[in-house]
């Protein structure tokens, strides 16, 4: 029986290890109903302007190489996640390379940060029906957009 | 709905390109009659090849654990880590960042290797 | 390999080899096949499955996810083999469970469960890596190789 | 006496007046459990490492010979054994527990017909009055040694064989009742140039062969003399291979009255692939099983050619091909003796 306790260690050691931070930890996606959200459009209620957001989703969503589009801006920040169709996945480091010429090219003065990763959609999507059930002061979404942008700039 | 549908698609084709590498490496068992330890070495350099030709990232994007779990990720990633380290520093970091990406897997298998030891005996 | 084997016999030893070779058990490769697709198959689509919860319950990407699944393969390897499963799963498995990391586990924690009775440090610590060692050998000098080539390429040659 | 070439005809016709088989928890489900003196349920024999199971399997059947005939361990003059691990270590530890003079020999699997064979010779000519001999070997141990550690998942193909756990010794004295040996021809080393290690069968089956044609002729008799032929770890392929090659030479034997000693031991159902091997194999089956035959009458004469594949893991990686041997030993019981 001391073997499955010390394994169930290892197997929490592991875990654990691998949460780097306790507070993104609860940030994560519990509770948030990643599957039946809606996917287009822009969060509604919220007083920010989401103006360029929505325009860069719009002009995604024309793209056939695209399957779903989410964004979220701040500031100067735009934060564009999307999905590619599974197939097309082969040419996916191409497609992120086009898209983020494309965002950059249309919104020149902005920090663009575009990802077609799972996770960076996920979260994206979960902060923009955040931002719609909730009032953001800008200075935590643009927090919030810089953590995820971090994330999806980490390697390994 | 969506997403639903594309983490399907993900695991199908981890399933298929994953099962497929195992195929190549029976084939290697049985045609031509090596052993396992030569078998798993002709797909750790086939992997660093593959990568060398920019092919094993495409399949990643595409089949996910189905590219990663095979042992041939591990030739893969080791090309990985040292051309990353060789952008930053130069042909030096060919050397340095051989381990970059891959140690987890050795050194899991070397942590986890002496936990064994510790805890279990060979049933036979 | 075997042909040059061959060359060296003499004529009695070829005709031999034929006789018996009429008298053999035939490897079921179909079947092998199979079995070595099916199962590594269902590995990494468990390893698919343990990468989508580190990305859902953790703050992995795709990119980053690799590590911690590689980890968690290992430890599953490292329970099987213990429990003394890993070898019965190969026997039928073939390819199927040597291919995955599961089998590079499941070869360093063989050898280091294998050789405790020589003691942790002459027996674990130098007949851990006795099987996976030359994966870890050859795998490595390719890497080598292949990023030098590719960075004199695209840094002189490129230029 | 020499006879032909290579065959010895022993005229006092030394009997083996008792023999005892241990095997392990892999046995104790085979076809031949009921013939074993003493099996364990656990491979480790409570034992921290497999070479100690191993060195005590080899005690314990010597222990329980030695009772059955009643003897005293220090009425036993010569103990000739050998098994397949390094340096036979388990073999001559046991021998330390003895503390009998001891003769290392090593046949790999044709060791037990290679001990009997030199025990037979030494105690026909006066050389002694009981000798000690056997061999052992422990499936786990053996693999370790020759292939993988055992927890490694290799499969292993159709044609692999099973290392059978299990010790096997007899004594042989040259008075005393029981089944007697009457001959024995000492194998030649054959090498057909077979090199894969998991396809035992195929490599030994040129040397049985060979062996028991060189006994047939220089016995002057042919194979219909045994009531029973029986090879020591040659499996389902080198059975079959050396069965056609007898037959290519013109030596005709009936397929029910040649035998091997891996397959008999273990069922059909058990994960053996090709059979059975290792140096306990044709000792279990012999000591074992066959001379309780003898003792029931079922059989009068058999010749037993123990099989071995004088390999080691280094010559193997070195690309050397398989060197086997066979060496023939003939047992007779009741009838005119």
């Amino acid at each position: 029986m001391k073997r499955w306790w010390l394994a169930a260690v290892a197997v929490w050691l592991a875990a654990s290890g691998c949460a780097k931070e306790e507070t993104e930890q609860k940030q994560s996606l519990q509770g948030a109903d990643w599957m039946r959200a809606q996917t287009f459009g822009t969060a509604k209620g919220a007083v920010l302007d989401q103006g360029p957001a929505e325009r860069a989703v719009a002009s995604l969503r024309q793209r056939d190489d695209v399957r779903e589009v989410v964004a979220v801006n701040s500031g100067e920040r735009l934060l564009v996640a999307y999905q590619i169709p599974h197939l097309k996945r082969w040419k996916r480091k191409k497609i992120e390379k086009e898209i983020a010429e494309r965002l950059r090219a249309m919104f020149p003065g902005y920090d663009v940060v575009s990802s077609s990763d799972l996770k960076i959609f996920w979260k994206t999507k979960d902060l923009k029906t955040k931002m719609e059930k909730k009032r953001w002061d800008e200075r935590d979404l643009q927090r919030e957009i810089g953590r995820i942008e971090k994330l999806s700039k980490e390697q390994t | 709905m969506e997403v639903r549908r594309s983490v399907l698609a993900m695991f199908f084709w981890a399933f298929v390109v994953g099962g497929l590498i195992c195929v190549i490496g029976q084939l290697l068992m049985d045609v031509f009659k090596l052993t396992p330890a030569h078998t798993l070495t002709i797909l750790v350099v086939a992997g660093a090849i593959l990568n060398g030709l920019g092919l094993y990232e495409p399949l990643i994007d595409f089949a996910g654990a189905g590219a990663t779990i095979p042992i041939t990720s591990f030739g893969n990633a080791l090309v990985h880590g040292a051309m990353q380290e060789a952008e930053k520093h130069g042909i030096v970091g060919v050397l340095t960042g051989m381990f970059e990406v891959t140690s987890a897997g050795i050194s899991a298998a070397i942590v986890f290797g002496f936990i064994g030891a510790l805890l279990f005996r060979p049933k036979g | 390999m075997a042909n040059e084997k061959r060359k060296k016999l003499t004529p009695v030893q070829q005709e031999y080899h034929l006789f018996e070779k009429e008298r053999e058990t035939k490897r079921p490769i179909v079947r092998n096949c199979a079995c070595a697709f099916l199962v590594g198959g269902t590995i990494c689509a468990i390893g698919q499955a343990i990468s989508y919860f580190y990305m859902y319950f953790f703050d992995f990407t795709e990119q980053t996810a690799g590590n911690p699944t590689v980890a968690t393969m290992v430890f599953l390897s490292m329970i099987l083999t213990g429990l003394g499963v890993y070898d019965r799963i190969a026997q039928f498995a073939g390819a199927g469970s040597a291919v995955p990391v599961t089998g590079f586990g499941n070869a360093v924690i063989s050898a280091a469960i294998e050789h405790r009775t020589e003691g942790f440090v002459l027996g674990v610590g130098s007949n851990m890596f006795k099987l996976a060692g030359s994966v870890i050998l050859f795998g490595t000098f390719a890497a080598f190789v292949i990023a030098l080539v590719k960075t004199v390429a695209t840094q002189w040659g490129g230029l | 006496m020499l006879k032909g070439h290579r065959t010895w005809v022993f005229a006092n016709k030394p009997a083996i007046i008792a023999t005892a088989v241990v095997g392990g928890p892999f046995e104790a489900n085979g076809r031949l459990a009921d013939e074993f003196d003493l099996l364990h349920e656990d491979l480790w024999l409570g034992e921290v490492s497999y070479e100690k199971a191993h060195r005590v399997l080899l005690e314990e059947a010597a222990f329980q010979a030695l009772e059955k005939a009643g003897l005293q361990k220090e009425q036993v003059q010569f103990f000739i054994a050998g098994d397949l691990i390094n340096q036979m270590t388990p073999t001559s530890f046991a021998a330390r527990t003895l503390g009998a003079p001891y003769l290392g020999v090593f046949g790999a699997c044709s060791t037990s017909m290679e001990g009997l064979a030199l025990s037979a010779f030494i105690t026909n000519y006066g050389g002694a009055d009981y000798i000690l001999t056997g061999a052992s070997s422990h499936n786990t141990a053996v693999e370790k040694q020759f292939r993988y550690p055992t927890e490694y998942g290799g499969q292993k193909p159709p044609t692999a064989q099973w290392t059978v756990t299990g010790a096997g010794v007899a004594i042989v004295s040259p008075k005393g009742d029981g089944p007697r040996v009457t001959a024995a021809t000492i194998g030649r080393v054959v090498d057909m140039g077979m090199a894969d290690p998991f396809n035992m069968g195929g490599a030994m089956a040129p040397a049985a062969v060979d062996t028991i044609e060189a006994h047939l002729r220089d016995m002057q008799v042919d194979a219909s003399h045994y009531d029973l032929i029986v090879t020591g770890d040659l499996g389902r392929i080198g059975r079959q291979v050396s069965l056609d090659l007898l037959r290519q030479h013109g030596i005709e034997i009936d397929e029910e009255r040649y035998q091997d000693c891996g397959l008999l031991i273990y069922r059909d159902g058990q994960p053996v692939l090709s059979g059975a091997s290792g140096a306990a194999c044709s000792a279990v089956v012999v000591y074992g099983h066959l001379l309780n035959r003898m003792r029931r009458g079922e059989l009068k004469r058999i010749l037993a050619v123990a099989t071995g594949a004088l390999l080691s893991p280094l010559s193997f990686q070195q690309n050397e091909t398989i060197p086997c041997i066979a060496h023939a030993v003939a047992i007779e019981y009741g009838g005119e003796a």
